[in-house]
């Protein structure tokens, strides 16, 4: 048998068109990776274009999210790990929930949803299957349920007791960053997986930002690496270093003075506001941003070479 | 100018041409081996190019540089776009409602699309035992549509299945359709059948309906192999026979080796 | 931080230990692999072993069970569809089945538990991660729970109707093939991959049968390839051509000329008895097997070479 | 002959030390990263060389080339066994019972071993928002045993935590071990906590109790930052300083940056 082509119409979209074509104003929209792969490009980019009134899920809110609440584009979270890992806290997330009902530069208060880790990977996981939940043996004997009654119990239907349920996540919109994607959107990972499969087909529209794309015979050499099909994905964004400052496994390592410089400029609104001017509002997009950050740090975070090795996957004719 | 006289061709290879035009504007397919993955294969080398098929052993994009064996061929994994597990395939693929069309045979079907393979005679003491569902249960509630090709014989074409092994228009469409809505399928159930003698659809009531009789195939032959009086459509066509191109692809291309189509 | 060496002892052993050791009469005994690395050395090795009333589960048990139920060790399958996949039928199992209670040979029928394809996965996935229940959208309408009662219905707790569920599947045994693994189980598998790491850690005990034992530092050297975990394997078997005549991506095709082979010896039994004495009563090993195949059919069933490429993961230090 | 001065340690140090120690013998731990993080590869190059380690952001059998800055740093993957998506460690690993050991910290933890991780003060107007669970509720259910490290003070060992974020020994030792067995849990929860002034087991009432003290900390200290009334044992022991391999270990392999130590 001949070749059997398919065709394929590039989605290859700047992220200045695909955010504007796909994120709108109220929507649920989950950025994932689990600090690895982190769509910071797509963040800023939500945040420059004044996208309000969003609902931000997440397993780790992590810094994009902060920077994003303090960007004022978010209206709730849905979560289950707040915090700047290995740091502290995401402070202006804090200033928005510790404030009360109204906070005091008049923004009402960040309303949270929140479950664990386990819980929300359910959450995507009942989305992206079709099911009405996914069952978790989670929760039991904590307050957690209580304060959000989305978690519930169900019985075994083999009389061997309860579990606990969350029901299912669908985004809106699905951001994830990645090594490589063909035009069409079949796009590899590698390295830490986070729940991205999941959260991708969970999705309504689906972005993926990729470090390069490749062609397609690159991704057909090796389709046991492939996590999403071209089929679910909406806009392929090509934004080198997009993933600053998390890390891509294989291409860079996570920039910690970022984590660490974080904090003081989170404690302060003034100065975070200033950060979002120099850094997002002043910028055009993420290569004005690579640039900003200079030849010489971009560098000083490029790791050194661990080849995988090669698989033989057979001619079979 | 003489007419072109038409190539001969098998009933086989009628069956596959007319189940591959009906992909026309078809996305994206759940291929099983046999007829089905020939049919797929024309369509999109004629009437859907832009189709994706989905090998239920996990596979996506396949790019078979031969005629896939069995549904888990190694040719279909080579070169392909995307392989999943098993789990992946069936949760998010299919049940995830990304199947436009799946393709279900049979060894019994009623009037109402209703599908047995399970056994012929009583379950605990069958006369025959068939393989059982395999993927076919949830393909036929979870695809947005199923397609099922099957010969048609008084033995498969039946008043009453012994099994129902996957639904279709349960006992008629009004009834179905409400019991989908309540329960939350995706699948709209089954819109054609494909025989070596006709084009079947699906009636507003569920039942199917003659749309189109083959060439060479008689009304005499379709009612002595089913086993209720069928519906037959006023307007009557008859299915234009295979194109010369359609023809050459399947014989030189699709199954050089007419393991399918003799 | 300097090398942080695993001490690990080699769980390498003879099939003919594995199976002795861990194999035990009536246990329930899955051998996975969805088309592609069924282990049919492991099959033989039980039937030349006599063991005795197994459960064998399996989503389609193909000609290995079919042979296994031959030899007269099993009393029951769990299953999903029941065939020699582009051929026909299980001829020794429809012997068994078709008989009624008891077969004509004077053994008793054996007994049947059916699901559907998800239903099995499902309860693969129930057993391996320890929910007594495992929710799918199959079954609706179907005379499958009425055949098989274990298949219930359960309510969402969202008030959004009812699914169906499966119970967990916990093997006492499962064995799968796979083209690599070290000496400590770390296994990897390309290809298709079915569901064998659902069976795999659903099991009590767990047997990987490979083409071939590698140094730790090529499954190291691409972790994102390895679907089991040494952790929860009991016995590596070194076995090339042991899935034969099913097929292993790279290293051999499916032998299709046997799978066509198998439904006329299958239909007589004394022909079926006689296959049994001489590929496997009469043969100690896979290592005769394959030497009784003789060189050219198995040099007939090699693919040309399909490399996968290279990944960097990066050297971080 | 005299007898060799020890050398002086923090009390982190200790800490760490001691709940290496604390894990001879286990064969499998949930890593967290910071204290847990070295005090597990302390433990594997001492007490327990066949610990296997298995990170929450789906990583098992870890070489890391350096200390992991965060519990998804890169060094942790190159050279693993094993990558796994989020669910599969979760759900295979974790929930499936293949973990020995979880490590958990506290904002606030009561005699029983219970846990918050959440909000100090009321729920829907805290005073201060807490990062959550994470995975730590289900560490604390399905993970074997369970290990806590904090320091002590009197704002974190507490009478009554203001939200349980992750089950301990509930009401005490009985009603948790009826409900953990009719729940079905994997877990038999938390056997002991390390903090920088001593080491307690729990006590066959499910309370914690006293059963070493670290060098130098007094038990004026103890009772200074401890929000009830203490069990002491009876035989309480003064916690063997740091050897000089083990300070050697974290300060030139484990920690040279002294990040975690100091």
């Amino acid at each position: 048998m001949p070749d059997n082509r398919r065709v394929s119409t590039s989605k290859v979209a700047t992220m200045r068109d695909a955010i504007a074509d796909l994120v709108r104003d109220g929507n649920t929209v989950a950025i994932e990776g689990f600090t690895h792969l982190i769509s910071f490009a797509a963040g800023h980019e939500i945040i420059r274009q004044r996208k309000r009134d969003l609902t931000l899920a997440r397993l780790t809110p992590d810094l994009i999210y902060d920077q994003m609440v303090a960007g004022g584009v978010a209206r709730k979270l849905i979560f289950s790990w707040l915090g700047n890992p290995g740091v502290g806290g995401l402070n202006a997330i804090r200033r928005r929930v510790e404030a009360g009902p109204v906070a005091a530069s008049g923004e009402p208060a960040l309303e949270l949803e929140e479950y664990s880790h386990f819980g929300m990977v359910g959450r995507y996981m009942a989305g992206a299957t079709n099911l009405p939940f996914f069952p978790l043996r989670s929760y039991f004997e904590t307050d957690l349920p209580r304060a959000n009654p989305l978690i519930r119990e169900i019985e075994s239907p083999y009389g061997d007791g309860t579990v606990y349920a969350v029901p299912p996540l669908k985004p809106d919109v699905t951001i994830i960053h990645a090594q490589r994607a063909s035009a069409a959107g079949d796009t590899q990972v590698w390295g830490l997986l986070g729940c991205q499969k999941e959260a991708a087909f969970a999705a309504d529209r689906l972005i993926v930002v990729v470090e390069e794309v490749v062609d397609e015979s690159i991704i057909r050499a090796d389709p046991n690496r492939t996590i999403i099909p071209g089929l679910i994905v909406d806009a392929v964004v090509v934004e080198p270093f997009g993933a600053h400052p998390s890390y891509v496994q294989g291409s860079y390592d996570r920039d910690n003075r970022f984590y660490l410089d974080w904090d003081p400029i989170s404690r302060d609104e003034a100065a975070t506001q200033a950060w979002l001017d120099e850094w997002v509002y002043g910028l055009a997009g993420r290569a004005e941003y690579v640039e900003k950050l200079g030849v010489e740090r971009v560098a000083s975070l490029r790791p050194g070479p661990a080849p995988s090795g090669v698989v033989d996957y057979g001619d079979y004719r | 100018m003489a007419t072109p006289r038409a190539t001969a061709f098998s009933q086989s290879e009628m069956m596959i041409v007319a189940a591959a035009r009906e992909l026309a504007g078809q996305r994206v397919c759940f291929v099983g081996v046999g007829l089905p993955n020939i049919a797929v294969n024309l369509a999109k080398r004629t009437v859907a190019p832009d189709l994706e098929l989905v090998y239920e052993a996990g596979v996506f994009g396949a790019r078979p540089a031969r005629l896939p064996l069995s549904i888990g061929d190694p040719t279909i994994v080579t070169g392909a776009t995307a392989v999943t597990s098993m789990f992946e395939l069936f949760a998010f693929y299919l049940q995830g409602g990304l199947i436009d069309v799946g393709f279900l045979g049979a060894a019994q079907v009623d009037r109402f699309g209703n599908i047995n393979t399970t056994v012929i005679g009583d379950y605990d003491a069958p006369t025959t035992r068939l393989p059982g569902s395999g993927g076919a249960c949830e393909i036929a509630i979870n695809a947005r549509q199923v397609f099922i090709i099957m010969r048609q014989s008084a033995r498969s074409f039946v008043e009453k299945i012994d099994f129902r092994t996957s639904p279709g228009n349960l006992g008629g469409a009004d009834n179905a359709a409400r019991i989908r809505r309540e329960q939350g399928w995706l699948g709209r159930g089954p819109s054609v059948v494909v025989t070596d003698l006709g084009i079947w659809h699906f009636g507003d009531d569920g039942e199917m309906r003659l749309d189109s009789l083959h060439p060479g195939a008689t009304l005499e032959q379709v009612r002595e192999t089913i086993g209720w009086e069928p519906r037959i459509a006023d307007d009557l066509a008859v299915t234009p026979a295979p194109t010369d191109e359609e023809l050459r692809l399947i014989r030189v291309e699709l199954d050089p080796g007419g393991a399918y189509t003799k």
